[in-house]
């Protein structure tokens, strides 16, 4: 029963491995600038895990076998070097471990959040609500107008709560359903709620933030790959949740610049 | 299937009444085959160690409000200054008076207690008094409401009158259970059943409620 | 005049059914009221996931009768989008709160903690058999939820403001639903902090001669660790439970912000910050977790060590590192927050400590595998599902390594590998320590050994099939499939679906497994064999008593100890192993002084 | 007074069909001024909806011609003609293709309103209704209808909260005698036995309007409302 048990343990151990040895299932292809150091981050915590996991998990089949039904008269040993021993291996060894995954995954997150947008990106405001993500572009003036929440009239496509006759800012202010933005071109993106937490994730680009209610935030990235890609929201915003997307379109520039006159012809 | 092995349990013979049952301490080994006897034998009453558990989970609680209003605070610019109510200074004088009475009672009752009973003739008189304070301080935290609704500030008027309610509702629930208590010390204290160790415990948890509530009060003085 | 000493709890054995089995104040009948409670709670919690397991797998698959459950819930027993959300909520709440917490900690807790210590029960019975009935009603107040308005809250078991906290008007379920939800857990927060305050007690004061500190079995040590932790955090999510209660019944703005809009209506509140309610909830929500799993370490290493016949390589280890976790728990909790808009600085000073706790648990698994090496490691049931455990711990624990860091947490967070990695290392590894506990202690509880056989099918089962539903999760989740999805609607998930089917299967033939475990208990607690008072030959206070134990736990003579707690392979006058109480000299003691 | 003419009327309205003994008043409805023009509906998030569609779905807030008609207005004799007693045939109310089919849809208070999913997506019905009770259901692609009737007379706002874009009305009425103008704006209520009468033309963005008009015995009274339509 404990050999069994053991040679059990193994074949899960393995069996868990091979999928991600042959990377059956991966990270989706990066198309972002600071995605690099994530996905660096990340195959090295994957080797190091899988590392630790494999040989904890062999070790424990390995003395499951050798130590179960023992012959008669046997005697009992201490493991050489007994507590403190392991005691200090673990604070060497994952101790270190820890804290060089810690320094590097913090330059990685530090390239993505201690960095302020360039200055020419260019800015983009996304707006969530329950249960769709809806864009703003500025138009050529360049100003995004105020949202009124008054004016909100999902109905009438007012999704923002623009009032164009008050407001002249708002009249060449450009609403989509679908985010379009220039291939190698910084982002600025004005995170904006309506409603509830939601967040903005499109894994392609390795971004995901939450929209926080009551408080616009602002992430900035570079799509390096032209392409069709989806946003989806993270944060359970109620029951269309499943259904809260968007497309990410990352065109070139020519293509951008006749999209956006289109999007401004349809307003 | 392991072979059983009865053993008659090692045991002593039951402590007398005056003995007690825990036999902590850290270090506190019993020697191999030694004798069991030697060892010295305390461990404080459950009752009173019982009682600093329960006020370190009510200190807790009335941190996890003060994070909460620290950060709501700070959240946005909602934020209304109120002025406190008069009332509540008075409730204040109130609530540690009534402390004062109660250290008064305990020290009767202890020697009413220790056997004296010839020199306190109703042990119980302070604890009445005490019970009385107690409910005047209640009934003095309901006038502050009546106060703050006559000038139109109520639970949901502005943050501060919210978290002005929620903490002297919250403070008011926990003297009540107090005051509790303090009943169920003055019943037994009748019935003669009543344990050093009880009383001692429900007049800490008084004394907390006053320290509790003054903490309170500079809080809601200085952050509404 | 009459003074009662303060230090014995002296009540008479209760005569008449009700005060016997109901209003019992008698700690070992409580322990087995809050591990009935547990066994309904987990088998209403499993039929949940059954049922959106298979959601999952083939959304619009109409279940037959589900219509029953709920009308609107299910129309024609397909699933409404909002029905999956509610079941979802229900089924994290009940098994967090109700099976989780009550099981391992206050059900078996509950049962031998007092026994462990050497004493005759608890120091406040009355506050103890209240914490069982407050949790009782906590449990039917949300299962209640079930059938008011328009069904229980959608808003998963972390409750995130501003969603829990604006009102039926975010869907169904989030008016009454919430208000229900919030409620019960109060309420249970009510009776665990009883039930803390209590066992802190116990552990403190009510130790018998000899009992030191260093010579409390493990699993009291796990059940004195947790209930300190349970003191602190349930009593930081009660005040914010009733915030939230607040903002549904009284207008309040807690946690809700200014000019949210819903239907095209800008709803009252104003300037609340949405942020406050998670961090009061995290606060609690970590430390939690470890309520869940330490006691689970205890449980595992007090029946490991008895079937490995020798002492624990490091008794003290263990316990420090249990009270590390314990320790470090408060400090990370900010990690299930790396991208909710927090400030970036405060992520990178929660994700170290994160880091950090690797190391005690790391500790804790060496120390099992030293003690395991050179052992006689015995394979009964109980110390099949121990080890078990620990395959768990060590899996669940790996995937941690990327979760406490905030750069790959941008692609994990919110996905099924979130969901894989605790469902391992905190719910399926809790749960396999609760069976070990059945099967050690249940003889000492009923009087009656366990079937082993079906003990021996279960356990396959259960850890072959877990490791089929929750290793597959990881890989969805580095695919992106994101969590708390009713159905997968995105081009890029639907690759995944077939990977969902799998689980699903794996997920019911698992389930069905769990019934074996339901039938030996409810068999052997009538037909078992009669278990004698030691059957595993072990060494602590609970097995020099009779079984099952007299009202008083030792027949009115209580024990004094002379050892540490585990002195096996050894040579005793009652085999390899020396009784805690035995007074016997033994040269090679494993005392560590 | 008023009791036995709506009981005339009631009488009237069931004969009526059979001898055409009975008056009609139909008309059009028009605006002055410059609507704002039909928004574009993106139904990107939505590809089994947006598939549906060869031309681009349009806000049917305002529904216009060339000749300055305006439909979905819900006109209704709002005095003179009360109908105890509602139809018992339903009135349905389908989702396709991310729309409401139709926009605007009049019922007779208490009447069944049976509301179908021809969709492959999983829709919302989130009635926002302020005198009658407020609900707010899933339909499943496949479920059978949702089936509810309201009891009071209003006007109530159905959104979806699934599909943002997705908005109606349900016109809640107390009588059998109303139209929803379309095709050019035209309506006509027919079986109005002889009387006077308030007609009312209720438009979702531009208001009310009502006119009295008196019918004698057997004829066709024309009558026109004109709104103001707002720029934005």
């Amino acid at each position: 029963m404990a050999k069994i048990f053991a040679i059990t343990i193994v074949l899960i151990a393995i069996g868990s491995a091979i999928p991600i040895l042959m990377h059956t299932w991966d990270l989706p292809q990066d198309i972002s600038t600071h995605g690099p150091l994530i996905d660096e981050q990340f195959s090295d915590t994957m080797a190091e895990a899988g590392i630790s996991f494999l040989a904890s998990q062999f070790l424990l089949a390995f003395f499951i076998w050798k130590f179960s039904n023992p012959k008669p008269g046997a005697k009992i040993r201490n493991f050489p070097g007994g507590a403190m021993g392991l005691v200090i291996a673990a604070f060497l060894l994952v101790g270190t471990e820890v804290l060089a995954l810690g320094v590097f995954g913090a330059k990685a997150w530090a390239s993505v959040y201690f960095t302020p947008p360039a200055a020419n990106a260019m800015p983009v405001q996304v707006q969530a609500g329950q249960f769709a993500f809806y864009f703003r572009y500025p138009g050529p003036d360049g100003k995004f107008g105020p949202l009124h929440a008054d004016h909100i009239s999902e109905g009438n496509q007012n999704f923002f709560g623009l009032d164009p006759q008050n407001d002249p800012e708002s009249r060449d202010d450009i609403v989509s359903a679908e985010m379009a933005v220039p291939v190698n071109r910084e982002i600025h993106l004005l995170m904006h709620s309506k409603d509830l937490g939601h967040s903005f994730f499109v894994p392609e680009l390795r971004v995901q933030q939450d929209f926080v209610p009551g408080v616009d935030l602002s992430i900035h990235f570079t799509a390096t790959k032209v392409g069709k890609y989806e946003i989806v929201c993270t944060q359970l915003c109620g029951l269309g949740h499943y259904n809260m997307k968007a497309y990410l379109e990352v065109k070139s520039q020519e293509d951008f610049d006749s999209w956006i006159k289109q999007q401004a012809a349809a307003q | 299937m392991a072979t059983t092995v009865h053993e008659l349990p090692k045991s002593e013979p039951r402590r007398s009444s005056n003995e007690g049952s825990g036999n902590g301490g850290w270090r506190n080994l019993v020697p191999a085959g030694g004798d069991a006897r030697k060892l010295a034998d305390y461990s404080p009453p459950p009752a009173s160690t019982g009682i600093w558990v329960a006020l370190a989970s009510i200190t807790m609680t009335f941190a996890a409000f003060t994070s909460a209003l620290v950060v709501r605070q700070a959240s946005a610019l909602d934020w209304r200054h109120i002025s406190l109510p008069s009332i509540l200074y008075w409730n204040t004088l109130v609530i540690f008076a009534s402390s004062f009475t109660l250290e008064v009672s305990r020290r009767q009752v202890a020697t009413y207690m220790g056997g004296l009973r010839s020199q306190v003739a109703r042990p119980a008189r302070w604890l009445y008094v005490t019970l009385f304070l107690g409910l005047l301080f209640v009934a003095g935290q309901y006038a502050a409401w009546l106060q703050l609704g006559s000038q139109g500030l109520y639970l949901p008027t502005n943050p501060s009158s919210s978290f002005f309610y929620v903490l002297t509702a919250a403070h008011g629930l926990h003297v009540l259970g107090g005051l509790g208590g303090l009943a169920r010390v003055v019943r037994k204290l009748s019935n003669s059943t009543l344990r050093r160790s009880t009383l001692d415990a429900t007049s800490r948890y008084w004394h907390f409620m006053d320290v509790l509530w003054l903490y309170l009060l500079l809080l809601l003085w200085m952050k509404l | 005049m009459h003074d009662v000493s303060p230090h014995t709890v002296q009540h008479g054995a209760p005569t008449g059914f009700i005060r016997k089995h109901v209003f019992s104040i008698d700690h070992k009948v409580i322990g087995k009221q809050y591990y009935a409670l547990a066994l309904v709670a987990v088998f209403v919690g499993m039929v949940l996931s059954w049922v959106m397991r298979i959601h999952l797998g083939w959304t619009n698959f109409a279940i037959p009768g589900l219509h029953f459950l709920s009308s609107t819930g299910a129309p024609g027993d397909v699933m409404t989008p909002e029905y999956y959300l509610q079941l979802m909520t229900m089924h994290g709440t009940i098994m967090v709160f109700f099976v989780l917490t009550t099981a391992p900690f206050a059900a078996f807790g509950n049962f031998f903690l007092p026994i462990q210590v050497g004493a005759e029960d608890m120091p406040f019975p009355h506050f103890n058999m209240m914490s069982f009935w407050v949790t009782f009603l906590a449990f039917l107040v949300l299962v209640a939820s079930f059938f008011v308005g328009d069904g229980p809250t959608l808003g998963g078991w972390t409750q995130y403001a501003p969603l829990s906290a604006v009102g039926a008007v975010s869907g169904p379920g989030q008016g009454m639903g919430v208000v229900l939800w919030a409620s019960s857990i109060a309420i249970f927060c009510v009776g665990q902090l009883l039930g803390s305050l209590n066992f802190i007690t116990t552990t403190l004061d009510m130790r018998t001669k000899g009992m030191s500190l260093m010579r409390l079995p493990l699993s009291a040590w796990a059940w004195f660790i947790t209930s300190i932790m349970g003191l602190t955090a349930f009593a930081v999510l009660m005040p914010a439970c009733i915030l939230l209660i607040l903002d549904h019944v009284a207008g309040t703005s807690f946690f809700v912000p200014s000019n949210l809009v819903i239907n095209d209506q800008v709803l009252p509140h104003t300037g609340g910050s949405t942020l406050l309610w998670q961090h009061l909830f995290w606060f609690f929500g970590h430390p939690e977790v470890y309520i869940a799993i330490i006691p689970g370490l205890g449980i595992v290493s007090h029946v490991l060590i008895t079937n490995m016949r020798r002492p624990m390589l490091s008794h003290r280890v263990l316990i420090y590192s249990m009270g590390a976790l314990a320790v470090l728990s408060y400090m990370v909790y900010g990690h299930h927050m790396f991208v909710s808009g927090m400030n970036p600085f405060s992520s990178l000073a929660f994700s170290f400590p994160t880091l950090v706790i690797t190391i005690p648990s790391t500790i804790v698994v060496l120390i099992w595998l030293g003690s395991l090496y050179g052992s006689k490691l015995r394979i009964n049931t109980a110390s099949l599902f121990a080890l078990g455990f620990i395959s768990m711990f060590i899996s669940g624990g790996v995937s941690g390594f990327f979760l406490a860091q905030p750069s790959i947490d941008i692609m994990l967070h919110a996905t099924y590998f979130v969901v894989g990695h605790f469902h391992l290392v905190m719910a399926v590894a809790a749960i396999f320590g609760i069976f070990s506990g059945t099967y050690f202690w249940f003889p000492k509880m009923s009087g009656r050994m366990m079937n082993e056989t079906l003990g021996k099918i279960h356990f396959w089962l259960s850890f072959v099939g877990t490791y089929c539903i929750f290793m597959p999760f990881h890989y969805l989740g580095i695919a992106g499939n994101v969590r708390r999805y009713q159905a997968f609607v995105d081009d890029y998930l639907q690759p995944l679906i077939p990977v969902h089917k799998f689980i699903t299967i794996a997920a019911i033939l698992t389930g069905v497994a769990q019934f074996i475990f339901i039938y030996n208990l409810i068999y052997s607690r009538f037909k078992g064999a009669p278990a004698p008072d030691n059957p595993w030959e072990a060494t602590s206070l609970e097995w020099i008593t009779a079984t099952p134990p007299p009202h008083d736990n030792f027949g009115g003579k209580l024990p004094v100890v002379y050892h540490d707690p585990y002195q096996y392979g050894i040579e005793g006058s009652s085999g390899d192993y020396v009784m805690q109480n035995s007074p016997e000299q033994i040269k090679t003691a494993f005392d560590e002084k | 007074m008023r009791i036995r003419r709506s009981y005339l009327a009631l009488v009237a309205l069931i004969v009526a069909p059979a001898l055409m003994f009975a008056g009609t008043v139909s008309g059009k409805v028009t605006y002055t001024g410059t609507p704002a023009k039909p928004k574009a509906i993106d139904m990107s998030k939505e590809p089994s909806c947006a598939k549906q569609h060869a031309t681009p779905v349009t806000t049917e807030t305002v529904v216009t011609d060339s000749s300055n008609t305006l439909d979905n207005v819900v006109v209704y004799i709002s005095a003179g003609a009360d109908d105890p007693n509602a139809p018992s045939q339903a009135v349905t109310f389908t989702q396709k293709g991310c729309q409401y089919i139709p926009h605007v849809i009049a019922m007779h208070t208490g009447q069944e309103l049976d509301v179908l999913n021809a969709d492959q997506t999983s829709h919302n019905i989130h009635p926002l209704a302020k005198v009658n009770r407020e609900w707010n259901k899933s339909q499943p692609p496949g479920a059978p209808p949702i089936k509810d009737k309201f009891d009071a007379p209003e006007f109530i706002s159905v959104k979806c909260n699934i599909h943002p874009w997705m908005h109606g009305w349900f016109a809640v009425l107390k009588t059998n005698h109303y139209a929803v103008s379309s095709n050019g704006g035209a309506f006509d209520l027919p079986n109005l036995p002889a009387g006077k009468y308030t007609v009312t033309a209720w438009h979702e963005d531009y208001g009310t309007k009502t006119q009295d008009v008196t019918i004698s015995g057997n004829e066709t009274k024309t009558i026109d409302f004109t709104f103001t339509a707002k720029p934005y």
